[in-house]
């Protein structure tokens, strides 16, 4: 088996006294889509913060090839090819679509080559000039999506891309997933939408109030009568 | 030294420990609520005023002097309260800040307060029994209130002021009697130092008292009443305490202020820290 | 262990409350003026002229074989801390008097202090009026606005042929205000009208809109009742602006600095008082050449005014005998003051008494002649 | 007891609500679920009034909503929970509680300021009521506590006790399980239960299914702004429409 | 009359206008009230006037230095002060109230330092000419200071419109945690805003010491009164706001003067600093605060 391209080691983090993560374990490897799966409140999003170096933890390792990045900083982390697309997609409403693209080269050398975005994305071409405010709530998942790209990343997390949008433009964006998976990004996806996550996923891992519950590949796992029960109930 | 010549040197150092802790108080109780007023020094420039106009020129008697100095205040209060306090935060404190400058400007071009001479020749008849007795109402006022509906629900609106709202408590108007009953203290306090310092000028209330009351506030702590307090007789004491380090004396209150917020964000007097302290203490003698 | 971390605040506590050790036959005297914050400008050059009397009487020896030793305090322009100040220095330090404090409203604050404890303030840098209404034990060396202007009026239209005029002065300042409503009683007084009047505030650096509006006035002349720092920066703008009209000051303006600083712009000024640095008199240019000596500046008229204080207290206190009485040497001093004339730095000196105000007597004021100077190729120099 | 009529809710150009109509009856338990940011805490946004509906009515006991403010909507009998827990951390448990009381608690100020008997009665037993809910909601050992220190499921926990000091005819609670364990889960699903017993209306936000099927009455859901379906749970579990909008679609191509 | 006092209005609001503009970039960033900044603006004045009169430095290097020296002052502020209180995610009026600790230190400093007296740079090192047309005067100096406010104020835009610096401090002057995760530095641009800001602060103070004789441990405060109504009536945190206000203040002051008297001049710019908070917080020419305060 290749080496984990990230590896988390018995993450914890608290928000004041509230244990939000409780010393959890997973590792990703390179070319994998791992999803992380559970319901609101298990610590899914406060993982995916600790990983981007937003959160301090209060223990446990972040390993990012080999090499310890606990206490890099989220720039650092960003240069180093770990990218998120965040919960609620953390568009730059008051500025325009390209400059948030062009934000998503901030840490590559020289002028951001947008020409792939746009094709990969026509919409967003359409609308370069705008704000990017106005955006539709798929657009602008769309440019989250694109502007993480520009980051040139080895890991791609993207936190509930589904979240709040119509199911034609949740199947249009886990179809804009599972390509650039196939193209060979590494994935780590945190979703809500269990079905489709687990479709697309390789391997995953369900989280419960702060903790890996289960794990395994995905296949196994969307037959699993427990992920049924945890969503529709018994 | 015997008593009677301390008490002849510093008794206006004693009766303005006081009346500055009266101001720390008043202040406190906006910060109670979460909001940061740079108005009352201007309050207290308005009481104190209105009070000495009616001693000095009116020849009033001093209980009812003080009575105008403190509703004069609180109706100014009230008045602007209303629409002021939809501000928060920075935009709050800049609009108070600016309410300030405009009391003083009112005052430097007025007849009735003397101009930038200001009032002089105010008789003396602020008495330490005065200063003493004002405190512990105004201490007993606020300890009633704390432990009342009103001074949970200043509490609730500093930590959530939305949630407060969702509680049933009417923010605005919780928020007004916090303005209002501010002002009020200061408008006595204004009085009461009007009268032990024959005279006033516009400068007496601007923008540096309103700092310097508010470092009183942060530098005691406003979880307790005793905060305020403390942190008024310090810095009215400071500049005694640190003659020795002449021109740079002043250099202190601003370290003071930095030190205080980066390392006692709760002030000095913080019950809780203490209460903690206790604990450790007494299980380090259990065991 | 905790004895130990109380220790500086112990060390505090009785620095302020054991006076001072000093020799017997040393005549303690206070000095407080403002000497940090904004007023610090005012009350540093005061301190300075006290200090180089202090030396200069010392060294001959002092008062009758004892030595004058001044006990400064700052006071910071405030008047909470003038009251404080006050006190510690009457009822601690058990001082013989009190110079200052700077500030007039300072005065106001701290003067009922020392007058109701029988003991004499003398201020040197107050000039509003009322400060000697407080009673009977308060003095000032400082000639009143209501002295000095008059005279400079007088001299100035017969100079300049004016008919009218325009004021400019700062209206948050009891200094300059006091200085304006004395010009403007005066301006009526001699029937000149005054087309314009403006005002600025303490800290304000451009005045161009003010002078714009009176130039547009086009009077004789500009009054202007300012401290010598907003003076300069007005000389300097209106010259800028095309103003050619000569300007009268009153006390503030009557500062080396102003010259120092507006240089050409300041040439035709005119300003009143019994003290310019370009009297020849042997005791100004005496004290002139020893204040350059210890200080490396040049003095303005309140140093001036606050070395020749010293000088009139130490004249009194060479007519009296202290019997180390406090109180009957306090009362001593306060009698025999009123009639002390000296030759100082600022000409002749003499004390008169205030009206009575409200059937209460009041203190004493100085009585001095002013001289009129104008500014002539970068000097004061007498108008005659 | 409350309805929503044809309610629509814009953010700029985004629609979060649209034509969302809704009766929940008196003295049941009704669920609103649906995927995350389909709109459901927008609904109790609007129902406390912290913003205006863009469109539509409401009304609660046959009186409108609309215009009033959010205390005054709160006075007559409408509480909630947040998802996003907001207690008042730095008070003490039985505070927290004693606030909640605010609005009827009703002295005069200078009851308080003169500590008059009625006062002193009105106080007690706010008190003692107060500690009464926190035993309700199993936390009454923890009164003197700051609300901060306590776990996340205590906390939630303490916000229905706060919820409930408010007297509310109609009790909204958002995610009240979200982040507990099992064991919390069973302990507040006895508490939403006894409160049924009480005749309170809940109207609740939950993703647990387990938790919405054991307890309500009636569920609603909605999905991208609207509600998709309404009925008991059974029928909801079985609905097509629902399993697709929580699992995501059976993909046509499997 | 009226023209001259045009030219006046913009040459008093150009100087608050450049005052306000480091001011308002400290807001727009960071979201802070700075208090010192008053205090930078003193200090840049005296390290310009201590460069030329006792190290005898010439005014083309000693300018561009005392620029730096504020900027490391408001630097030092940002690394000690600001930084700390970020990390602790304190609550927003306490950074505002450490700089009003900071501001009192810098004077007391300042004044025990330099002593209490106003100082100017010496008159004959620039030339008092002033520009005549037809009946107006504009001193040169004033000209100067007018043409480097519209410069720096166009520069600024400039560099947050167009260049990638820009696009990353307006990032995180929306939200400094997307920004963040886009991989900007977001405490290395703090400290770099904290820096340029200062550098700004105390540029108007070497000017204003240039053209007047008021370099003083007093000057902050008078000027931070005006650049708060400036920065107010111009929309907190906004660059174009800020030169706009800091004119439309001058504007207006002159204007009370002119029109009406100068007594009036400060209780109408702060009255209107007060009614435009009660009716437009977000300020004259700011669109909204983005950042909620």
């Amino acid at each position: 088996m290749s080496k984990p391209l990230l590896q988390l080691e018995h993450l914890r983090v608290s928000y004041g006294h509230v244990e939000a993560v409780k010393g959890i374990s997973l590792e990703v490897h390179p070319g994998e889509m791992v999803a992380l799966v559970g319901a609101n409140g298990a610590g899914k999003s406060t993982t995916l913060l600790a990983l981007s170096g937003l959160i301090r933890p209060v223990s446990g390792r972040v390993v990012w090839e080999s090499q310890d990045i606990t206490r890099w900083s989220p720039h650092q982390r960003v240069s180093g090819g770990l990218v998120q697309v965040a919960e609620g997609r953390a568009i730059l409403k008051t500025l325009s679509v390209r400059e948030n693209l062009e934000l998503g080269a901030y840490t590559q050398p020289g002028q951001a080559n947008l020409k792939p975005i746009y094709e990969r994305f026509p919409i967003l071409k359409q609308r370069a000039s705008q704000l990017a405010g106005n955006l539709s709530g798929g657009e602008q998942q769309m440019l989250a999506i694109g502007r993480a790209l520009l980051s040139q990343p080895r890991l791609l997390m993207l936190d509930e891309p589904s979240m709040g949008l119509a199911p034609l433009i949740v199947r249009d964006i886990f179809a804009i997933l599972r390509e650039i998976h196939q193209q060979g990004m590494t994935i780590l996806l945190v979703e809500q939408n269990v079905r489709q996550a687990l479709k697309l996923a390789d391997r995953a891992y369900v989280m419960e109030t702060g903790s890996v519950t289960l794990g395994g590949s995905a296949q196994e796992l969307i037959n699993d009568p427990r992920i049924v029960a945890a969503y529709l109930g018994g | 030294m015997d008593w009677s010549s301390w008490w002849a040197t510093y008794s206006t150092l004693v009766l303005s420990i006081g009346v500055y802790g009266l101001m720390a108080l008043s202040i406190s109780l906006t910060l109670s609520c979460g909001l940061l007023s740079l108005a009352n020094a201007a309050f207290m420039g308005i009481g104190a005023y209105v009070s000495a106009v009616s001693t000095l020129q009116y020849g009033l008697s001093f209980p009812s002097a003080l009575l105008l100095g403190i509703l004069a205040p609180s109706s100014v209060a009230l008045l602007i309260g209303v629409p002021v306090l939809r501000l928060s935060g920075v935009y709050l404190a800049m609009a108070t800040l600016g309410f300030g400058e405009v009391v003083r400007v009112v005052a430097l071009n007025l007849d009735i307060t003397g101009g930038p001479l200001g009032l002089n020749g105010i008789p003396l008849l602020t008495e330490w029994w005065h200063v003493l007795l004002s405190v512990v109402v105004v201490l007993l006022l606020l300890q009633a209130l704390r432990h009342s509906r009103i001074g949970r629900a200043f509490e609730a609106i500093r930590e959530d002021e939305t949630a407060a709202r969702l509680m049933g408590i009417a923010t605005h108007r919780i928020k007004l009697l916090a303005f209002v009953l501010g002002a009020a203290i200061a408008g006595l306090a204004g009085g009461l130092n009007a009268h032990y310092t024959f005279t006033l000028s516009p400068g007496n209330f601007g923008f540096e008292n309103a700092v310097d009351i508010l470092t009183m506030a942060i530098l005691g702590g406003i979880q307790g009443l005793l905060g305020p307090l403390l942190g008024g007789a310090i810095i009215t004491l400071l500049p005694e305490l640190l003659r020795g380090l002449q021109e740079f004396r002043m250099a202190a209150n601003g370290v003071i202020l930095i030190a205080v917020v980066l390392f006692l964000p709760h002030g000095i007097w913080d019950p809780r820290r203490l209460a903690r302290w206790l604990k450790k203490r007494s299980k380090h003698a259990d065991a | 262990m905790r004895l130990q971390t109380l220790s500086p605040i112990v060390a505090l506590l009785s620095a302020l409350l054991i006076p001072a050790v000093s020799h017997a036959g040393d005549i303690r005297i206070g000095l407080t003026e403002a000497l940090t914050g904004p007023a610090s400008q005012y009350g540093v050059p005061i301190q300075n002229g006290f200090l180089l009397a202090q030396d200069e009487i010392n060294a001959k020896g002092g008062v009758n074989g004892n030595k004058i030793v001044l006990i400064e305090e700052d006071e910071r322009g405030k008047k909470e801390e003038a009251i404080n100040v006050y006190k510690k220095l009457i009822f601690q330090d058990k001082v013989l008097m009190i110079f200052g404090p700077t500030l007039s409203n300072s005065m106001f604050a701290a003067g009922p202090i020392a007058n109701s404890a029988k003991v004499v303030a003398f201020g040197t840098s107050n000039t509003a009026s009322g400060i000697t209404d407080i009673g009977p034990y308060i003095f000032r060396s400082s000639p009143m606005e209501a002295d000095v202007v008059p005279v400079t009026l007088r001299t100035a239209i017969k100079h300049l042929n004016i008919h009218k005029v325009g004021i400019i002065y700062g209206n948050d300042d009891a200094f300059t205000k006091s200085g304006y409503d004395v010009f403007k009683k005066s301006l009526e007084e001699l029937h000149i009208p005054v087309v314009d009047t403006e005002t600025y505030a303490k800290g304000d650096v451009d005045f161009k809109a003010q002078l714009t509006k009176l130039k547009a006035a086009d009077p004789d002349a500009i009054i202007c009742p300012c401290l010598s720092e907003e003076g300069s920066n007005i000389l300097l703008q209106s010259r800028a602006l095309g103003i050619k009209q000569s300007f009268i000051g009153g006390n503030g303006f009557n500062s080396p600095k102003l010259v120092e600083i507006a240089k050409a712009a300041a040439e035709g000024t005119i300003v009143g008082s019994p003290w310019f640095d370009g009297n020849p008199s042997v005791q100004n240019q005496h004290f002139i050449a020893a204040y350059r000596k210890k200080y490396g500046t040049d003095p303005n008229q309140f140093s001036a005014q606050g070395y020749d204080a010293l000088f009139i207290v130490a004249e009194a206190l060479k007519k009296i005998k202290l019997t180390g009485q406090l109180e009957q040497d306090r009362q001593a001093l306060r009698d025999a003051l009123p009639h002390i004339q000296i030759d100082g730095a600022t000409g002749k000196f003499a004390f008169r008494p205030a009206p009575e105000h409200a059937g209460k007597p009041g203190g004493y004021d100085a009585n001095q002649t002013p001289f009129v100077y104008i500014v002539k190729n970068g000097k004061f120099v007498l108008l005659k | 007891m409350l309805t929503l009529e044809r309610i629509s809710r814009h953010f700029g150009g985004v629609t979060a609500l649209e034509q969302v109509s809704l009766t929940v009856p008196s003295g049941q338990v009704f669920g609103l679920i649906g995927p995350n940011g389909a709109g459901k805490t927008t609904v109790f946004n609007l129902i406390t009034g912290l913003f205006p509906p863009s469109s539509g009515e409401m009304h609660f006991q046959g009186q409108s909503l609309l215009g009033l403010p959010p205390y005054r909507i709160a006075t007559r009998g409408i509480a909630r929970t947040f998802q996003n827990i907001r207690l008042f951390s730095e008070m003490s448990l039985i505070d927290n509680v004693i606030v909640g009381m605010h609005a009827h608690l009703d002295y005069p100020i200078w009851d308080a300021v003169l500590r008059t008997p009625r006062f002193r009665r009105l106080e007690r037993h706010a008190r003692a009521e107060a500690h009464q809910l926190l035993h309700r909601v199993g936390l009454g050992d923890l009164s003197q506590e700051l609300a901060g220190n306590l776990s996340y499921g205590n906390q939630r926990k303490l916000e229905i006790a706060r919820a409930l000091a408010t007297q509310p005819r109609l009790l909204l609670l958002d995610e009240p399980v979200a982040g507990m364990n099992a064991t919390e889960k069973n302990a507040v699903m006895a508490l939403i239960e006894s409160l049924r017993q009480d005749h309170l209306t809940v109207f609740m936000i939950e993703h647990d299914m387990r938790f919405v099927m054991g307890l309500c009455d009636t569920v609603a859901v909605l999905n991208f702004g609207r509600i998709i379906a309404e009925g008991p749970p059974s029928a909801i579990q079985s609905n097509p429409a629902v399993i697709e909008a929580y699992l995501g679609q059976e993909d046509s191509a499997s | 009359m009226l023209a001259q006092q045009i030219v006046n209005a913009i040459s008093l609001g150009s100087v608050y206008a450049l005052f306000a503009l480091g001011f308002t970039l400290v807001f727009g960033i960071l979201g802070v009230i700075n208090l010192s900044h008053g205090g930078i603006f003193m200090l840049g004045a005296y390290a310009a006037l201590l460069l030329t009169t006792w190290f005898d430095l010439s005014l083309w290097i000693a300018l561009p230095a005392a620029m730096v020296f504020s900027g490391l002052v408001g630097l030092l502020i940002d690394v000690l002060i600001l930084k700390r209180l970020r990390q602790r995610g304190a609550p927003h009026l306490m950074p505002m109230i450490a700089t009003i600790g900071a501001a009192i230190l810098m004077t007391s400093l300042a004044q025990g330092v330099f002593g209490s007296e106003a100082r100017r740079f010496p008159l004959e090192w620039f030339n008092d000419e002033t520009l005549k047309l037809g009946t107006i005067t504009i001193p040169l100096l004033q000209a100067g200071i007018t043409t480097l406010a519209l410069v720096l104020m166009v520069l600024m835009m400039w560099v947050l419109k167009r260049t990638r610096l820009g696009q990353a401090l307006r990032a995180i002057a929306e939200s400094p945690r997307s920004a963040a995760l886009l991989g900007i530095p977001v405490e290395r641009l703090f400290h770099l805003t904290s820096f340029i800001a200062a550098a700004l602060g105390g540029t108007a103070g070497i000017l204003i010491g240039l053209s007047f004789n008021a370099i003083s441990p007093f000057m902050g405060q008078p000027m931070l009164h005006k650049g708060i109504a400036a920065i107010i009536l111009g929309g907190l945190g906004d660059v174009r706001g800020a030169v706009l206000g800091g004119l439309f203040l001058g504007i207006t002051e002159v204007f009370a003067v002119t029109f009406l008297s100068s007594e009036y001049r400060d209780a109408l710019s702060f009255g209107l600093l007060f009614l435009m908070l009660l009716w437009r917080p977000q300020g004259l020419f700011g669109a909204s605060a983005t950042r909620s305060a």
